[in-house]
């Protein structure tokens, strides 16, 4: 498929070289490979920077609220499991002010794809620290330098059971557009948390500074599997010096949240939905009122 | 005493929770209920699991009953504490059931003509059973003390104790019918109060505030439901999980209130009737969602069953004190629907209604209850939940790919006069839907342009204006011209409407209830002019600050006369209306002045502030 | 054209984000300020970090400026589309500066007699220093044009780039040079609106509302602040943040807007000064805890610096739409204090006198500002914030271990006629003190009592009333007697105050500003009264539904006779709201007619509803 | 000290049998062996059962908003840095609606000790499943059994960067005691997870049950290193058949976040107010006014 296909008539804002432009594209890229269609997909985002994602393409978009588009990509694949979700956020929005549903997604397990625009910076609101800074660094909010350890978001999603652990970069879309792929074709949760430079406000982390510390774990170790948890645990721990790149954690076989719900087997609320638009059929109901004869 | 009242009158069960007051007191009124009696049924509890007193109380009667009432005419004291509570608020005539000798002072009790009898009942019950029965055998008691026959309760416990084992239920028959022939012995027929299963036995239904409002909403084509526990709202999404798999309905338990609401949200966007039940501190977390909701014009179905505040306040009881938090909740100003059913009857309709508002004007809709409404039970007549009623309207919804062809893409938020862009679903069709919670333009696209902003703000606001020609008006209950007009909202309908009746079958004074169902917005026009033509207005709300009157008063600059408040997490009744009213009857049914009007209670009819 | 205008004039320089308009504007506004002169500057944004057009506004005068004000007499385009907007704002007698030959239409310009002018800025910045400089150049080129002598401006320069190096400096400096040599031989002394430094430099300080608030606030004792960054309150965490050590005060970035309401009410409880800033997305997070901080009295300051909504809505924008969900925001009844500075004065003193209110009712008070308070730059004299006139009163709050002989244990929340209870913190002396969100007896243990909470609630709810006492009075400005009376709160006063003078200063029709500082609790009876000798009544607010409207009409009953609402995010200015008054000036400043009533805006005078 | 020195004239209302109570006498036990005055110590709790425990002691004691002690206790150690401040409060309002304050507080490190009533349920809300409940676990909102995998708090404290991690049993007190001894004395945040059979909602995680799984990692190992982050994360997943109490994980020497705050050096912010209180001193703020200038 052609990924111009996801080509929105909007304008862009996203300052010139920022990391988000590589998460767009490779987005695009990884559907188009896939050949789904800009109506089959649901992109959901929350407010920063990077969630105006949504507002950039052509496909069903849903620009919430900050640090919450997770519980809303649950409602909408537990309603309409037909969707494919996605959710894409910032660090802020996703381990921040979101940390709680990013726990919970986790052990859940819905069929969610989530990319995660980690540019360890507060990027609309003009450069505070966000969670994922390293410690000491400095911004209008943490002039002392930051006094909490960065959050990290690799081990946090493996301990709460997180069943697909990744890190793309900005600077690589093709190997992110892989780590998407692999994130959708995956039954289940999976996390892509994409090391994205900020040009404007983060004069630390930038593209010289991951590229001189990424490598691709496919690339260093062959024999790397990223079905074990106790390696990725290690290599989740890795990132002073070292920071690997592409799929750290992949555990299949584990169902889905939605795999569970007896509900959803040959239905989904949206099908009744949809069907009762028709047919309320009343007399389905009548025996309830049995029980509180 | 020879003469004898006949089905009209009140039983509690008092005791320390972990007792079993309030199943055993549920299983009492199903055996009532299936000889055809009316019935209405109040539990109070504390928050808390274990200890501390509880009651139950079940209002018995041959005509339609539609709230509580003092005096009782039975207490069923499991513990010494339940008859101290209690004391004031009993009969003259009346009779306390005791299962063993306890300390107390019965000399105030005997001077008002009450008896009271120790029964051997916990002795029995151990006898026969063992200590946990011995509910069972105080509610024999009181069958054999007010004439009603056993074979009622048998049924219902072997129907509830079956279920467990056919052992457990032969015990407690056992027990049962131990303590009938006991009470029996002691009391004969002569209490005065009794109960009589009617000739023929009328089919009722037995159902509380949630439960109406799930079917409803059931009916009304619901099918996903994310809440997190919290009383009085559990008990909607708890009934909607334990529906048999078929009905297809997702029941989602989440991590927290603002989970709930956004997957919710989440859910309606892709076109599934969705709802969410919460009490006030969990809309509290959720208010920031309703704003998205507003934005992104996704109907959205949220239920505040309302219980005493602020904060954690009293958890278990009842209050009416977040309507004007509703009803102006989250930053900035976007259109929204707030209805108050009154009734059960009302909290079935508001369940399906509330969907098709939701889709017809895209907005969130906040069904508004209280523990009181939520969780009494009253005998309702089968026809009173009529599926074949429930209409499914899903407004502007656009069914299916009816949008692929637009040029220039489909227009989710295309201005139109009545606010109502029709509306496609996600993945339904090619068209791809775009919604953002910043202002957007017709596309759903981001723009803070000028001009489109006003425009979009004018149409957002427009549908509240076109909805409110649907609304309902305000319902007159009663004589149209009455020398008193009661004003109300939600539960308190009820203890209005009796007391109400009262006062007019009294003759002297007459009197009226002004309810008023659909809050927000308002048909104030008719609410003025009802207003205008009353003679004298008095507010009646369970609240401290009076929110309806202020409400009203914004919307119509009428003022009440007169504000009958009570904010002590317990329900208005219709006696403690009318005594406060400075209009108690003159009949027998009177109570001790302790119960309706404490000194430092300082129940004062204010001028509404 | 020989008449010249002195010191009478807007300029306003226009460009994407990220080409410094903000931080050049600013600039040039210090430079102008040093000189003594008066100003008032703007900025306009988008919510977006690069791209898309951003502007910077500064009005010049010799007397003290209350608001921003159409038309522009300079603008300085940086991008064609900088003209394109803002076209229809330019005076006639106006210049534009284009930096380098842009494609626009000038014929509409010439016109009106505006003259246009491409300069080679863009080539002077490179030659002498780099691209970035282009603004540097192009506010020389102003300054020529005004005959504003560059040697304030240089200074300016020295200090703001010498902090980074004495090179950038001097290429700045130089590039200023060239530009301002090179517009003075092509304006010569022609322009007719002028700057001249007053003789004598009268030093003053330029503020914003939300720098006068931290200041406030911290002279007030304020020594926590937690938040969670949201435009546009974060800069008064972040102004606290940067503030030297020593001061003490502890500045928390918390994880989410309820992990911040929620440790500024734990340091609060400890008996610490704290404060939560926020706008109105995070406050709807808050609400839970604010009513927390109700129930458990712990004092809490708030800020709501609001800005467009609903929800996200126009994030950079100004806008008063969250009056009415403070005021009720949380579930339940309880007191909280809301006051709304209107000038940049008023904020700082809302800083630290929120905090003795707090003190004194213990309970939670906001302070509600908006985006075009909380950020616009005025000069302020220097003794307009002036920490001499700062009190510090902590109320009942208990200061040593006077409570520590207290039999039967402390009473935190004693019984008192104004509801107020004295208050010992936890570890300063040997009573322990106990605080839940459930209903509490007076040590703050949790009861469900029936007498106890009716007494409790009455004791909270008493605090309202006795601060209402001490509230601010409304206030009247202009003659006492006018035809007409602008009602109106918050920030709208600047515009609303010289649209006032201006109509008094033109005869005919006489007018003045009625604003209202405390709005919850609020003076009733004054207000009342102050409305009810009003000849015409027209509210002015920058919100959709006329908030305060309703809430006088709630309080007072009293119905405005017009409305003047705004909600495009962009702010009023006294032009627009004497033309929507039908009172337009027939003065030499007249605007284009598209400015102020753009056909599709609606911009309805409307009744209130 | 005489433990009894925090005994409260309130009743108590937990059910007979309810490990609970084990949980407030192990705090009690706790204080009286650190000779800590009642006024001294700060015990901030939420809403559910268990949070109703500084009701029944004589200490001082707030008992705010479900999922929210957290926040306020580090609003209250940050301000006023010689209280001890100690978080009880059950695992639906520390892990569930708390999760996101647990997440940060893990990094954050204020100097508190959390105690988590942890049942594996509801209790105060009448048996829903709660974040650590067993899959499958059948309750009222879960009557096709839970669906999520439980969240492991220990992995999670592991993986946020707690730098103190235990668990106890409320069948064992005086163990309970020495962790909250040992968690007090600790500099940072210390976790000390409770397992707590609820007698009245959770008839599968029982007393019973509890202790045919438990032993003391201490006990069972005396060269365990409580200060290896690999050993703690390999005993925090030990669960099913085995379950080890006592301190899993302990590191000292990293600063706290008060430490890190240059303006509690010699000061805090509550005596900077109090002082305040008779000496406003406002000429100190005079040259603020000159940035303005
Ligand atoms: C409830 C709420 N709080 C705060 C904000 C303000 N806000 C907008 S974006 C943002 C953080 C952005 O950081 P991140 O999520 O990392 O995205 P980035 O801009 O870096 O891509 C904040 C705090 C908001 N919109 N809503
Ligand atoms: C915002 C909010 N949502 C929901 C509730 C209702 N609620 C009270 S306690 C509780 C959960 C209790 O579980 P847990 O924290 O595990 O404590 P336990 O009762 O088991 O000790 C809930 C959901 C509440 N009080 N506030
Ligand atoms: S501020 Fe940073 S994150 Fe935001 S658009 Fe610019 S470079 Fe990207
Ligand atoms: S319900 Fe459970 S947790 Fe609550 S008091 Fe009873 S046993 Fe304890
Ligand atoms: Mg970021
Ligand atoms: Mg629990």
């Amino acid at each position: 498929m052609d990924p111009r296909i996801y080509n929105a008539p909007t304008k862009n804002t996203w300052c010139a070289g920022c990391g988000d432009f590589a998460i767009l594209r490779a987005l695009k890229l990884a559907l188009a490979e896939q050949v789904i269609a800009p109506h089959e997909v649901l992109v959901v985002s929350g407010i920063g920077c990077g969630s105006k994602l949504p507002d950039y393409m052509n496909v069903n978009g849903f620009m919430t609220i900050h640090g919450r588009p997770l519980p809303v990509a649950t409602g909408a694949a537990l309603a309409n499991p037909e969707l494919k979700v996605v959710v894409v956020n910032g660090d802020g929005d996703s381990y921040g002010i979101g940390g709680n549903h990013f726990l919970h997604t986790c052990r859940r397990n819905p069929n969610i794809t989530h990319i995660v625009e980690n540019n360890q910076v507060y990027g609309l609101t003009k450069g505070q620290y966000s969670p994922t800074s390293d410690k000491g660094y400095v911004t209008t909010t943490s002039p002392d330098g930051s006094m909490e350890m960065a959050l990290n978001p690799l081990a946090v999603a493996l301990a709460a059971g997180s069943t697909f652990v990744a890190r793309g970069f900005a600077g690589d879309p093709k190997q992110m557009a892989q780590l998407i792929v692999a994130g959708m074709q995956h039954n289940g949760y999976a996390l892509i948390d994409v090391l994205q430079p900020c040009v404007t406000f983060n004069r630390v982390n930038t593209y010289d500074w991951y590229r001189s510390r990424i490598y691709k774990l496919d690339e260093m170790d062959e024999t790397y599997d990223p079905s074990s948890s106790e390696a990725a645990w290690e290599k989740a721990h890795e990132w002073e010096e070292r920071i690997p790149t592409g799929i750290l954690y992949n555990r299949e076989g584990i169902p889905t949240y939605e795999d569970q719900v007896i509900q959803l087997r040959d239905n989904s609320p949206l099908k009744g939905t949809l069907s009762l638009w028709d047919d309320p059929r009343p007399e389905q109901y009548e025996s309830l009122k049995e029980q509180f004869v | 005493m020879t003469e004898k009242t006949v089905n009209d009158l009140s039983i509690m069960i008092g005791g320390d929770a972990g007792q079993g007051v309030e199943s055993s007191g549920a299983g009492f009124c199903l055996a009532l209920a299936r000889t055809g009696l009316q019935l209405f049924a109040l539990q109070d509890y504390r928050s808390q699991i274990c200890g501390g007193h509880n009651f139950y109380e079940i209002r018995i009667s041959d005509r339609p009953l539609y709230s509580h009432r003092e005096p009782i005419h039975v207490l069923i004291a499991l513990t010494p504490e339940s008859v101290a509570l209690h004391l004031d608020s009993i009969a003259p005539g009346g009779a306390v059931i005791l299962p063993e000798k306890f300390e107390i002072d019965e000399a105030p009790l005997k001077e008002r003509g009450i008896s009271v009898d120790s029964l051997p009942l916990m002795k029995i019950a151990e006898e026969h059973g063992n200590r946990l029965m011995l509910n069972t055998a105080a509610l024999a008691a009181t069958a054999a003390l007010t004439g009603f026959p056993l074979e009622y309760m048998e049924q219902v416990i072997r129907e509830n104790f079956g279920k467990k084992s056919a052992e457990l239920a032969d015990t407690n028959v056992a027990v049962a019918r131990a303590a009938h022939e006991l009470a029996m012995e002691r009391f004969g027929e002569d209490f005065p109060f009794r109960i009589e299963p009617p000739k023929k036995a009328t089919k009722r239904m037995l159902m509380n505030g949630n439960e109406a409002i799930a079917l409803g909403a059931l009916a009304g084509g619901c099918r996903f439901v994310s809440a997190y526990p919290m009383t009085p709202g559990t008990s909607i999404i708890e009934f909607l999980s334990a529906l048999p798999h078929e009905y297809g309905v997702v029941a989602k338990h989440a991590e927290d209130e603002i989970a709930a609401v956004c997957m919710a949200l989440g859910a309606s966007f892709t076109g599934a009737r969705a709802m969410t039940p919460t009490s006030g501190g969990g809309f509290s977390l959720m208010v920031e969602a309703v704003g998205l909701a507003g934005m992104t014009e996704v109907p959205l179905v949220l239920v505040d069953a309302q219980r005493g505040g602020p904060s954690t306040g009293l958890p278990t009881r009842t209050e009416q004190s977040d309507l004007l938090f509703t009803i102006h909740a989250s930053q900035g100003e976007f259109p929204r629907i707030v209805t108050a059913p009154t009734t059960i009857e009302e909290c079935f309709e508001a369940g399906w209604r509330a969907f098709n508002l939701a889709d017809k004007y895209q907005c969130p809709v906040i069904i508004m209850t209280d523990t009181f409404l939520a969780s009494s039970l009253r005998t309702l007549e089968m026809d009173a939940i009529d599926f074949g009623r429930v209409v499914i309207d899903r407004g502007a919804t656009v069914k299916s790919t009816d949008v692929d062809g637009e040029s220039n893409g489909y227009l989710r938020f295309r201005f139109s006069d009545d606010g109502i862009s029709p509306r496609a679903l996600p993945g339904r069709g090619t068209a791809t839907i775009t919604a953002a919670s910043d202002e957007h333009d017709e596309t759903g696209h981001i723009t803070e342009d000028s001009d489109n902003r006003v425009r979009m703000m004018n149409k957002r606001m427009q549908k509240l204006e076109t909805a409110r020609a649907e609304m309902k008006s305000p319902i007159l209950y009663g004589p149209k011209d009455a020398d008193l007009t009661l004003v109300c909202w939600g539960s308190t309908f009820g203890a209005c409407r009796e007391a109400v009746d009262e006062i007019n079958a009294e003759g002297g004074s007459s009197a009226n209830v002004l309810r008023i169902i659909d809050l927000w917005p308002m048909r104030e026009e008719e609410v003025r002019e009802a207003l205008e033509s009353c003679k004298r207005r008095v507010l009646v709300e369970q609240n401290y600050t009076a929110q309806l009157g202020k409400l009203i008063r914004m919307t119509t600059g009428i003022e009440m006369d007169d504000t009958l408040t009570k904010f002590d997490g317990r329900p208005f009744s219709p006696p403690e209306i009318k005594q406060r009213l400075g209009l108690e009857a003159g009949s027998g049914n009177e109570v001790g002045p302790k119960d309706l009007q404490r000194a430092d209670q300082e129940y004062v009819v204010r001028r509404l502030r």
